[in-house]
């Protein structure tokens, strides 16, 4: 099912169901949404950068290695940027796979992938103004698996 | 002539999100090194690399990459999707 | 969200939907769906039969141990019995937490748990007749690692 | 007096879902012995226990769990759910 890159808001569930109807012979799908933390009321909104044309390249590649890697039937990832609000679904990804390990394996190589390796940079708005999202030690420490 | 982009707090430093050079750079090193005697901003912007990431032609590549031949570069801070 | 275990189909996606709008505060939501599959159009229909009463407390027992382990804001399991085609989705798990690595690991650990420790049998009926699903070495094997 | 209940394949072979036995069994093992003793159905459905699993009162237990208090015996093969 692609790559899409997009600012508009997505039904996650409705993805994952046409993603799930599609998937014919998977066994096992997996999805991964990301949501936007209130942080207990600390947050109050985010905004995402990317880097229009790297960004779908990346992650059209990202997700081709998770195919091949793992030997999905499939695999979708979403991801938004621009204006969100605590509670907004930031992205998704769905893999489908004959067995579930490879599902969970796919998913977990793509979200690894995509969290330090795709042009996307977050800015969080709260009480005491605005900052970018520092990047994490574990983030780039999780990629050392794969 | 290459375009140089800027993202996130790079952009906000520089100024600008992108801007078409003219540059005998051979390296991305060497074209921060251009950009940094250049201007204040940009000497802010790029005081400390361990905290940039950059892009050759929309591929991630080291600060030793070569620039013969490329379109384009971008610099940013280390990326916080997902 | 607790657990179901039900005859009637169930709309994994709103599910998820619902379960995601509901884990305030979680940031990280991950589902596994088991969908039957046609196996190249060897199998015709599939039929799960339950324990009533020790599956609902095999399910919530496995759901509490997750949710305490890995710290989750809220987990959900639904799983079928009874008559279904190539296609139907049999069960779903999803976790909510505030990072991915806890998420995906529940997802994991309860799918892992339930494959071999909740009593649910499956026949499949295909061209030569019927017959119960043999249970994999593998899915015993994979309980070692929690 | 306990209800003795019996699942898939298990069920198959012994011909019906759940019995009400009268048992001095000590353990689930002595009770098989019992059973299979009394008719070839149920020495068919117990010819190999490595196949079998067993759970007392709804809790997964081995062949050499003690009876006394007991109210259900589940007999079923390995589970196959997910």
């Amino acid at each position: 099912m692609g790559v899409r890159v997009q600012s508009e808001p997505f039904d996650a569930g409705a993805e994952a169901n046409a993603f799930t109807a599609a998937a014919t012979g998977a066994g096992a799908v997996v999805t991964f949404s990301g949501v936007v933390r209130d942080e207990g009321g600390r947050l109050q909104a985010m905004s995402i950068e990317h880097y229009p044309g790297m960004t779908e390249r990346a992650l059209a590649t990202h997700r081709e290695t998770a195919v091949e890697r793992f030997g999905l039937t499939d695999a979708l990832v979403i991801h938004r940027y621009g204006d969100l609000a605590p509670g907004d679904v930031i992205m998704m990804v769905a893999t489908a796979a004959p067995h579930r390990k490879d599902a969970f394996g796919a998913a977990e190589f793509l979200m690894d992938y995509l969290k330090s390796r795709a042009p996307f940079w977050k800015k969080e708005r709260g009480p005491d103004g605005e900052s970018w999202v520092a990047s994490k030690d574990d983030d780039e420490a999780a990629l050392d698996r794969w | 002539m290459i375009d140089v982009l800027y993202f996130a707090w790079l952009r906000e430093r520089v100024g600008l999100p992108r801007e078409r050079l003219e540059t005998s750079a051979a390296t991305v090193a060497d074209l921060v090194e251009e950009l940094k005697v250049r201007e204040e901003r940009y000497a802010f912007a790029f005081q400390d690399l361990s905290a940039i990431r950059v892009a050759v032609d929309q591929e991630l590549v080291g600060f030793d990459a070569p620039l013969a031949g490329a379109r384009e570069v971008a610099f940013f801070p280390p990326m916080t999707g997902g």
